[in-house]
């Protein structure tokens, strides 16, 4: 049971690199805030696979609270997108 | 576990060090709030660390566990996390104000702005 | 019995983000992106939630992971589309269909 | 209800520090700006009137200890009080209580947005969180009242009237959070090596464990991180701005608070927490401090010859005088902490002196180029002299309080048997008096440059009376120094052999 | 073995990050990078077994940076490169520093061992007989409110602090409630994307709710007055944020917001002085009580709500001063 949850978590990782890759390099900044969302999702798993792997999923209230609380940041940059609609060649 | 030894302590170094050149070197005052976040995380890392004993657990008393993490540097954390945010929202009120009287926020264009001082003609 | 359940959902779960991953980093333009990112990332969290789904041991437990799964699958495609019409009104289009993955759309 | 009054008198300690914390809070909830000021000098009043009570506590029992939420002492938090702090409670709670009552002088517009009340919330937990820092024998409570005074005082600079106030204020907030987060990186050092965080406590456990390079690395950040909340010189690159564009009645309360409670952080970590015999037998920091000390007093008085400003010269003034005060903290004998206390309590005094008199001259002339200065001492007479007499102390004249201080260094030095540093100690008194010169030249010789304004309105009492209590003070402990050196001896003396 | 995987992987992830924000120079893709940062802190934090501090900077990081930074850049600041190193004479300072430090980290004991120092002195007391004492299974939550309670209160006071600094760099500080003419000028359409409303309208109970069960749950999981706070403020701002900062005003108005900064902190602040005037020190909850742990149970109860009450009230009013900033 171990060794599967050491291979899920460390693909996860690897998903994150690609994800931040995505991030750093992203031509629009469109790529960057889709690369914060796919990694803030990532992570949400990699949260909740770790809890069950070291045996204590009571604490899943932080996976939980990043669920909840995600929203609000692309809530606010959609927000600031909207009120400073340049073009988005930066 | 002798392996991850003091890597935990050379990555917050590295963090430390990443932090202390974009509060020195960068220009942009929102890259300097967000450097001086990094250089204080890099402070969170090392205390948390400290605290980490190999399998043990969350510190919240369970009749299942008997190794548990060390709960001090963790309430000292809440505070510097507390004390950052605090540090970060009044320095983003200050850059909202510079930008508002400068029309900038990169320092090099503020500097080159004479002093302004009131003239009496004598 | 549930573990192995749990273990094949729980890798394919993973492959499937690990797919979303590459997607995102090969795709040559933006509106591809988005696909592969949200909905194969949605479809890729709900089957790992479900495979902690049916390992989980008590009720409470497989009630937080529900409700994590749930989140997940109403949110991510919500912002996925907030991001979408974002993009478009910015003027974001496709107007060199099959180009190379750095000129896709305006960089 | 008798029964509390005398049972607050073991509460003093901890009401030093919560009496302007919960009083903050009243001063935004009211609403009303001449209410907010009126708690504002009713608290300093209260303060000062704690610190008195405290120090007649201190006269019978050398150190009262205080547990916080009830838990003893390494487990919870614990306030100290031995005579060391209240010699400091008393330097900043005297010039909070003139700079409070100078404040209700400014009505100014100079204030920005002092118009609301939020502005005295903001003052009050400036020197709540300096008591604090001074009461406190918790090393992670130290760190937690910094942030609250720091925090406090990047807003009362950002209230200046120029636009450069702001940047100022930003660029003092950067400096002071990355200090801050070296003396937090420097708790949690010791921590991992001893698993402590009462200061006595931690000493204790140095001492036997013996020092090892996490010790020295955590010495030497801390004194970074202090150093940029002094202004020692290599650091201090944000004072002479975040003085200059303040409001006036915020440069009279940090002049004579902010860098003096840091540099009491500075000797009470390096004698009680590192202990005397690392810091100075095994470590060169004698050396490292006085070098810094000699640098600052040598070079900095130049830069404040070249000064346009008149504030931001006073400013740098206060940059070389803190090195005198490092110096004596660098000898790391008796004799060097007395001339250290000596003379940062009559810095204190002076400057918050010399500003206020600034600050006088500015609201009736409107500027403060030292250009503009000409013939001003037979408009303002009585700022004029007062200038004239603090910056004749800065230099340290025979009879000013300056020279008290500056006496008692020099033989703290010849005893240590460094008597060649008594030569940079002249020199930067000779460098000082260059630039005091130079105002004095203007201020009575030149001719006037500027319209004479409105009929120069008579001195309000909020203004004349803190100048006349800190010259009276000034002149006093100038003529007969018995009091104030005795007092400062005394508190050494608790430093270095505690409970002796 | 799965604790050591984590632990490299993560500070991998940690270093890119740090790397790429050293790099970037756009606004925009700094703040969407420290974003992914905090988050990876905040994994890394759980690796730890730091799940109170994983709650706080995940609670911090994705609810209130995201909204104070974005209301502080500007697309005009985009640079024309996107990327820069550093200037050579800051990276060589930099590594000198590190060099300095490098030796300072061979005498700290190794990761995870249970002989540290640390774990010798204080933290045997705290996990042994803070169940007896207090009464609390979450240590972190006893050790916080009791112990260190005094620390907390001045936590408090720094975030009091903060929301005041807010409230007076207010550029022009009208303070009279929303008048309905007023309309927010920037009131983004997403009223108008039905997509959004539908969603986000019916989350806001929800995030509400876990604000409330954090704000209890404290003492026996992770939680407490912070974290409440924070997601208390993120949730109200969301209805800021979907509708308008003036609309919110309307029901939330800026008098009640400064009130609910002040009180909070004067309910900490008097609860400590409760136990003045009962005899004992400031801040000792036993008295409060008929026996200790009820006491302070009473006395954790009364603090978190006076935290959570200031946190959440301060995030609110940071959010109506950044709003009325800019338009």
């Amino acid at each position: 049971m171990e060794t599967v949850y050491l291979i899920v978590l460390g693909l996860l990782l690897i998903a994150g690199l690609l994800s931040i890759w995505r991030a750093g390099i992203g031509p629009t900044r469109f790529d960057r805030i889709l690369a914060v969302n796919t990694f803030t999702s990532k992570s949400i798993l990699f949260i909740s696979v770790y809890l069950f792997a070291t045996g204590h999923p009571e604490y899943l209230d932080i996976a939980l609270l990043y669920a909840l609380v995600n929203y609000v940041t692309s809530l606010a940059l959609v927000n600031y997108l909207n009120r400073n609609p340049v073009s988005a060649n930066d | 576990m002798s392996f991850p030894g003091l890597l935990n302590y050379w990555v917050a170094l590295i963090l430390l060090v990443c932090g202390l050149i974009i509060v020195m070197d960068s220009r942009n005052l929102v890259k300097k709030l967000v450097g001086l976040g990094i250089f204080q995380s890099a402070v969170f890392l090392v205390f948390i660390t400290l605290g980490k004993k190999s399998d043990g657990s969350a510190p919240i008393l369970d009749a299942s566990v008997s190794v548990y993490s060390n709960p001090l540097p963790h309430v000292l954390i809440l505070t510097a996390i507390v004390v950052g945010v605090a540090t970060t929202a009044v320095g983003l009120a200050l850059v909202a104000r510079i930008r508002r009287a400068y029309g900038t926020i990169d320092e090099d264009e503020i500097d080159d702005r004479p002093e302004v001082e009131p003239e009496i003609v004598p | 019995m549930t573990e192995i359940l749990g273990s094949l959902l729980l890798l394919l779960g993973v492959l499937t983000v690990l797919v979303g991953g590459v997607g995102l980093f090969r795709f040559p333009d933006f509106f591809c992106r988005l696909h592969s990112a949200s909905i194969v990332d949605t479809l890729g969290a709900g089957l790992v939630l479900l495979g902690m789904l049916v390992l989980s041991g008590s009720v409470v437990i497989a009630f937080k992971v529900a409700m994590i799964g749930a989140l997940i699958f109403f949110l991510s495609p919500m912002t996925a589309h907030a991001l979408a019409r974002a993009a478009l009104r910015s003027g974001m289009h496709r107007d060199k269909p099959g180009s190379g993955p750095s000129t896709g759309g305006m960089k | 209800m008798d029964s509390l009054i005398p049972a607050l008198e073991n509460h003093l300690p901890i009401l030093q520090v919560i009496v302007p914390l919960l009083i903050a809070p009243f001063c935004m909830i009211l609403g009303s700006r001449r209410l907010a000021r009126g708690i504002m000098v009713l608290t300093a009043g209260i303060m000062l009137a704690i610190t008195l009570g405290l120090a007649s506590l201190t006269l019978q029992q050398p150190v009262i200890t205080y547990d916080l939420g009830g838990w003893a002492a390494p487990w919870g938090i614990e306030y100290r009080v031995d005579m060391l702090t209240v010699f400091i409670l008393f330097t900043i709670n005297l010039v909070h209580m003139l700079a409070s009552v100078f404040c209700l002088g400014r009505q100014d517009g100079n204030l920005g947005t002092a118009a609301r009340p939020a502005f005295y919330t903001a003052w009050l937990l400036c020197i709540a969180g300096l008591n604090g820092m001074v009461v406190t024998n918790d090393a992670f409570n130290v760190f937690v009242f910094l942030e609250i005074s720091s925090l406090a005082t990047y807003t009362l600079i950002s209230c200046g009237r120029e636009p450069l106030a702001l940047l100022s204020a930003f660029r003092y907030l950067v400096a002071g959070a990355v200090g801050a987060t070296f003396i937090l990186l420097s708790i949690g050092l010791l921590y991992m090596q001893t698993g402590t965080l009462n200061i006595s406590d931690l000493s204790r456990v140095i001492a036997e464990r013996g020092s090892d390079r996490t010790i020295i690395l955590a010495l030497a950040f801390f004194i970074i991180g202090v150093g940029v909340k002094c202004a020692v010189f290599p650091l201090h690159d944000w004072l002479p701005n975040a003085y200059r564009f303040a409001p006036d009645s915020v440069t009279v309360l940090l002049s004579g608070t902010a860098t003096k409670v840091a540099l009491y952080v500075l000797i009470r970590f390096l004698h009680d927490l590192f202990g005397a015999d690392f810091g100075f037998a095994e470590m060169p920091l004698d050396m490292v401090l006085v070098v810094t000390a000699i640098f600052g007093l040598l070079l900095v008085p130049f830069i404040a010859l070249r000064e346009s400003n008149l504030k931001r010269m006073f400013a740098w003034s206060s940059v070389a005088q803190v090195s005198y005060i490092v110096m004596g903290i660098g000898l790391g004998t008796r004799l060097g902490i007395e001339a250290a206390l000596l003379h940062l309590f009559n810095h204190a005094i002076v400057k918050t002196a010399i500003f206020m008199a600034v600050g006088i001259i500015i609201a009736r002339t409107g500027t403060a180029r030292i250009r503009h200065l000409g013939g001003m001492a037979h408009r303002h007479r009585f700022a004029s002299c007062i200038m004239l007499f603090g910056g004749l102390s800065l230099i340290g004249l025979p009879g000013t309080v300056g020279f008290v201080s500056k006496w008692v260094l020099v033989t703290a030095v010849v005893d240590k048997g460094w008597w060649w540093l008594a030569i940079p100690i002249l020199a930067g008194s000779l460098a000082s008096a260059a630039y005091v010169w130079r105002i004095v030249e203007i201020m009575w010789t030149k001719p006037a440059v500027l319209k004479p304004e409105a009929p120069a309105a008579r001195l309000h009492w909020v203004e004349w009376l803190p100048l006349s209590v800190l010259a009276g003070l000034a002149l006093w402990f100038g003529l007969n120094a018995s009091l104030i050196t005795g007092l400062a001896s005394s508190a050494a003396l608790g430093l270095l052999n505690p409970g002796g | 073995m799965i604790n050591v995987v984590a632990d490299v992987g993560l500070l991998c992830l940690l270093l890119t990050v740090a790397l790429a924000i050293v790099c970037t120079r756009s606004p925009l893709s700094l703040v969407l990078l420290s974003g992914i940062y905090s988050i990876a802190l905040c994994t890394l934090f759980v690796i730890l077994d730091a799940v109170d501090v994983a709650f706080t900077e995940a609670a911090v990081g994705a609810g209130i940076s995201a909204i104070l930074f974005f209301a502080v850049i500007r697309p005009e600041d985009e640079p024309v490169t996107a990327f820069s190193w550093p200037s050579s004479r800051a990276i060589l300072l930099g590594l000198g520093v590190g060099v300095l430090l490098l030796a300072g980290t061979l005498d700290m004991p190794m990761y995870g061992d249970h002989l540290a120092p640390a774990h010798q002195h204080l933290a045997l007391r705290f996990l042994g007989q803070s169940f007896e004492e207090i009464g609390i299974p979450n240590v972190v939550t006893s050790v916080l409110a009791s112990y260190r309670g005094y620390d907390t209160l001045g936590e408090v006071v720094v975030i009091f602090t903060a929301g005041v600094a807010v409230l007076i760099l207010q550029p022009d500080n009208k303070k009279g409630p929303a008048k309905p003419g007023d309309r927010d000028r920037f009131a983004p359409e997403l009223m108008g994307n039905p997509v959004l409303k539908t969603v986000l309208l019916r989350m806001i109970p929800l995030v509400v709710l876990f604000g409330l069960y954090v704000q209890f749950h404290g003492d026996y999981g992770p939680g407490g007055g912070f974290q409440a706070g924070v997601i208390l403020g993120a949730g109200v701002i969301t209805y800021g944020l979907l509708s308008s900062a003036t609309r919110l005003k309307r029901i939330i108005s800026d008098k009640w917001v400064t009130l609910g900064m002040a009180l909070g902190v004067l309910v900490y602040g008097l609860v400590g002085v409760a136990g003045l005037f009962l005899g004992a020190n400031f801040l000792d909850y036993s008295v409060l009580g008929p026996t200790q742990t009820a006491g302070q149970h009473l006395g954790i109860l009364l603090i978190e709500l006076g935290v959570g009450l200031t946190v959440s009230c301060t995030m609110v009013s940071l959010y109506y001063c950044f709003k009325q900033g800019e338009s």
